[in-house]
């Protein structure tokens, strides 16, 4: 096993992944920016390295010199996180030309996974599904017709020359099909001056499911079942949670021995999840897949009591998976609320600055994976992530009111979050009874006014009386100025003292 | 300890609303709120940005953040951004909104402390130099004076005020502003 | 179910069980003592009542102020916690002649289980069993012998008049004892004047191993397995895990199967704890039962994921266990350290005061059960118990790493803790093979001369560059001054407030 | 700012140290540690009672809470009490310790400040009035008087220092204690 391990990262992930290796016995290296000297990743650490300016691109994007902190510090291995250099196939080649331990998997299967139309093919060729299409432009309604029957109803006629969601046409059966593919064609001519069409399977309201998988380089593969992340706005997740509400035992099983089967088409090594495309039906299809750690791996380990970093340094160091696939276990329900800097109110705009107070919920079930402490900033430079908050219940609903109750405890001053907005998503009938798809928010936000505050006059009292002890207090003391200290004030301050033990002022 | 202080709310929906605090023997505040219900509150911070609220048995848990005069406050989930004027704050707004545009008519305050004496009224032409304002810090009275030459347009403050750095303690127009 | 519930209690229990209300949506009302004004049960109540002054006498353990109280705020129900009136036969049965339900056994059992004697009376009719001792004095030692073969040696011969330890002799066999028996009638003769002695069955280096039970008013009921409380000093558990390292499966079972017998016994209901001695044949004898939640029952619900404080409260509103005792999960281990403000270099004194600042750990497999805050009084009239810090680990090494690496993470400042007296216990090898006894810690104390300090040179630096750094501090207020605010010193303060922005001042 | 100051270390163990250190320009610091060697430290304070200091490329995080000039030190799990005193401290203790027991012959600040000037030396008789010393606070020069007769036995402040409250200045003995 390594003796020290730098972790390319910052925020709560270089926190997250620390901890583990604390529990492994292994020293941390921290590398930061010069934007990040105060951040928590480089207290947690045993050494720190400073590796550049507060732009990515000259700090944490910088292979060379992330190497050469690895160098310094006689770091034997590099754990990358997620986002930066995760995924960066060329950091992974750099690394496998040093002594220095990549964790994660090779070059190649991220290469693999990392280009759009190989990956698909790649897939394709494993087995594993696609979601159906013409490879290429029909013009005949008839051939076309044929391929539609054979992919299912509804589907989606594409005008070639289209984009952006333009010179689409939906069709739900094969009546209207020949009628609607002519008047496509017509559309598209009309619009882009090609009539040229494809026909591609409609997913009705689709939900974002994937699967975590680990698998050791001696090929030994197993998943550790669903996340279900439809809870996003713009691609962006906001809730995850495991299992999915939705999905049937069957499906369950299929969608994990696909998953399996897209790692092995990479030989796959590591931490790794392959995202699907779920719809109502039960069908999935690959969407693509994730070649490190995801933000939210936690809701995995909450319901498997697997510790995933562990697993990564682990098989990076050649270990083999002590794990079958039968022996994988699973108990209740987890939910992860990615708590951000950011004003829901006002397009979910960052909202850097000073954390004035950060208090994480705790007590049962609760889990807190915070990047950031009470004093410290938000940077502008970096993703406005304050924590990643997780519960987990014997089922879903005790995991969902502990959600509630611990986004209740939880206090963060200075900047804005989107602490209520989780609170409002989860009270959401469609959350609730866990139906809700990739469209879920976005509907959700149209429908809404704002957050309703049913504590108004109650914040009103507190900022007022606030206030008020605060005009006392000055008038306090530019009067005690005036006095002198061995005026007759002497007794007011004695009750002031007394007062003040009291925590009254 | 007693003397009872108004507050001017603005919650964000441009209503304005009224409050009066008074601090009771016991150091339990009296509050009477917009609609003139009057409640006895007990207040401890246990914590700086904290404000635990004891109201008719209720317990009120708050987080405070404040910014000027506005206080972010957080009460469960929820968060309010709340300004709050003191009864000095209101006249030095309306004292800003009179002289917003002008030139620099406002003596403002160069420390923190307490006003002892106020020497001139609204509608007296005053000198560069004459005193204005005492305003003692530290032990010491400190005369502050007019930085030019006008007629007194606003006095915002009064003895026994507290004033911070920069506060406004006079606004003297032109003579020809008459 | 309930739509408001009392807590009758303060700390950390307090603050818990409000926890797993406020998860039940039930309403939460706080009791309070003048002392604890400001203590965060108050702070996390929905309402709350002040009960007295800070004698508990006067307060926590008045009655008729805390069914007051439960009256006033219109309660249907009252947690009492542990300690104060949790197992106080008196306060039960007072609440069962009002509509206030209360949440725990029966008077009768409370009773029962809490005279001593009569508690030993019926569990021997139960059968489960007791420590082996003859019931009245020998004097004859052929029948003396015959019992100590009975009962298998070593025994422990008594002197009736004894007491204190005074007066004992162990016997390791047959052949030793009919000398040992008449010296030790000679010797208690002198000594005491009477030469009766008593025959009992000698532990060698017993475990404190308890079953957590649950029972419903049905009758069903199941137990949660294991805690090994072994660790402790005058009877003060210090910290506690499961499973027991040293426990077989089958004993495991059996002792499970007569806690529940000695549970139906007293027709036990609600959640309780049946303690035993372990030796190190794997026999137990039955030492009390505790009629109340223990401070250290979230380790069970660390590997068993059931929520005990939920499952009283559903018990006590009616509810029907759901669980078959071949149902109830166990995954992993756990393990608990209670954090106290004592100074274990000066015999674990208390050390209330101020608790300047609390930063308690996270990340996965970490619970922490606080009972107060930064900026919070332990006061000198409660235990002054900080914390319990919980860890889970799919197995034994890893909770046990868990466990340091967030005693590691914990930071409290102000008052003294065993912090480090903690880390101390988990690296000792007893501890690390899991085969300590309740004579532990004793032994520990007595070999050890003090904590190992290995940042001590560091820890002198971080005070010489604090101290510095309030020099200059203090020397730049006071150079201001001088200087007045228009005077060349601006330039240093521009930098002074660079620095500020990189936190260096 | 780049001032080197001395520190005495007393860690427990009745053992002295002597530590000092040096702000350098880009804030860090020099720091010569009681066996002579020289480490360069980089020091910020997340938050009150915190340090974080990266000493040699080892990031240490240490939790502070000071109580006179006593630091308890938190790092990791371990706990250090730990008392610094810089050089005025460290005189105002031998002082202190000279006057043990005596009647009151120290002559201690009023007020918080800056020494700017000391007017008197050890083993100059001064009246009951004469000035001693002059502490500056708040733009305010403050003469401190001799509070009584007597032969100054130690002055254990210089100008640029800064006091506190109750530190004493000087200490006065009888005249026949000569």
């Amino acid at each position: 096993m390594f003796s020290k391990v730098l972790v390319a990262n910052r925020g709560e992930i270089a926190v997250r992944v620390m901890r583990s290796l604390k529990e492994m016995d292994i020293e941390t290296v921290a590398v930061f920016s010069e934007a990040d000297r105060s951040a928590l990743h480089v207290r947690k650490a045993d050494e720190a390295v400073c590796v550049g300016p507060a732009a990515s691109s000259e700090s944490y994007l910088r292979i060379d010199k992330i190497i050469e902190a690895a160098r310094t510090t006689g770091a034997e291995a590099i754990h990358p996180g997620y986002g930066f250099l995760s995924e960066n196939a060329e950091f992974a080649r750099a690394l496998n030309e040093t002594d220095i331990t990549f964790i994660g998997p090779s070059p190649s299967a991220i290469e693999a996974m990392g280009e759009k139309t190989r990956a698909r093919e790649l897939m394709e060729q494993a087995g594993v599904p696609l979601v159906p299409g013409t490879p290429e432009a029909i013009d005949d309604a008839t051939v076309a017709l044929a391929e539609a029957e054979k992919m299912g109803f509804p589907v989606l006629i594409k005008a070639a020359a289209g984009g952006g969601g333009k010179g689409m046409r939906r069709v739900n059966s094969a009546t209207e099909f020949a009628n609607a593919f002519e008047a496509a064609r017509r559309e598209a001519s009309g619009a882009f001056g090609n009539a040229d069409v494809y026909v591609e399977k409609f997913l009705v309201n689709p939900k974002h499911v994937e699967i975590q998988i680990l698998a050791d380089r001696e090929g030994n593969t197993i998943h550790l079942f669903e996340r279900d992340c439809s809870v996003q706005r713009r691609h962006q997740k906001i809730i995850e949670e495991t299992p999915c509400a939705t999905l049937s035992e069957e499906t369950r099983q299929k969608m994990g021995q696909v998953a399996v089967q897209a790692a092995e088409a990479v030989d796959y090594e590591g931490a790794g999840t392959v995202e699907f495309l779920l719809d109502a039906e039960g069908n999935f299809y690959f969407l693509e897949m994730n070649t490190r750690l995801q933000v939210e791996h936690p809701i995995t380990e909450m319901i498997t009591g697997i510790d995933l970093v562990k697993w990564q340094v682990g098989i990076a160091a050649g270990e083999t998976l002590s794990l079958q696939q039968e022996d994988v276990p699973r108990n209740g329900a987890a939910m992860e609320c990615r708590i951000y800097a950011e004003d829901p109110e006002n397009e979910f705009r960052p909202s850097p600055g000073l954390v004035s107070r950060i208090e994480a919920p705790a007590g049962p079930g609760v889990r807190d994976d915070a990047g950031t402490y009470s004093g410290a900033e938000v940077p502008l430079e970096y993703d406005p992530m304050v924590s990643k908050l997780v519960t987990w219940g014997e089922d879903r609903t005790e995991a969902l009111w502990r959600m509630k109750r611990a986004l209740r405890e939880y206090v963060v001053t200075g900047v804005k979050t989107n602490l209520q907005f989780h609170l409002e998503v989860l009270e959401h009938p469609e959350f609730v009874d866990g139906s809700y798809d990739t469209q879920f928010v976005p509907r959700m936000m149209e429908e809404r006014g704002g957050p309703e505050k049913s504590n108004g006059e109650l914040a009103e009292l507190a900022a007022v009386v606030a206030a008020h002890r605060r005009a006392e207090e000055l008038a306090r003391k530019a009067g005690n100025h005036n006095s002198g200290p061995n005026s007759s004030s002497t007794s007011r301050w004695k009750s002031l003292g007394r007062y003040r033990q009291l925590k009254r002022f | 300890m007693s003397r009872s202080r108004e507050y001017t709310v603005f919650n964000g929906d441009d209503e304005q609303r009224s409050w009066e605090v008074e601090t009771l023997e016991n150091g339990r505040y009296r509050v009477t709120k917009p609609d003139g219900e009057t409640i006895e509150v007990d207040a401890i911070a246990p914590d700086d940005d904290r404000l635990h609220l004891l109201v008719e048995g209720k317990s009120v848990d708050a987080a405070l953040f404040r910014r000027d005069s506005t206080y972010q406050v957080q009460i469960d989930e929820q968060r309010h951004d709340i300004e709050v004027l003191n009864e000095r704050e209101l006249r030095m707004r309306a004292a800003e909104a009179v002289t917003a545009g002008g030139g620099s008519p406002q003596l403002v305050s160069p420390m923190a402390g307490l006003v002892v004496k106020v020497d001139a009224e609204v509608g007296q032409t005053v000198e560069a130099g004459d005193r204005i304002v005492v305003v003692e810090a530290m032990k010491m009275e400190n005369d502050l004076e007019a930085h030019r030459s006008g007629v007194i347009e606003e006095i915002p403050v009064q003895a026994g005020d507290s004033v911070e750095i920069d506060d406004v303690l006079a606004v003297i127009g032109e003579p020809d502003d008459e």
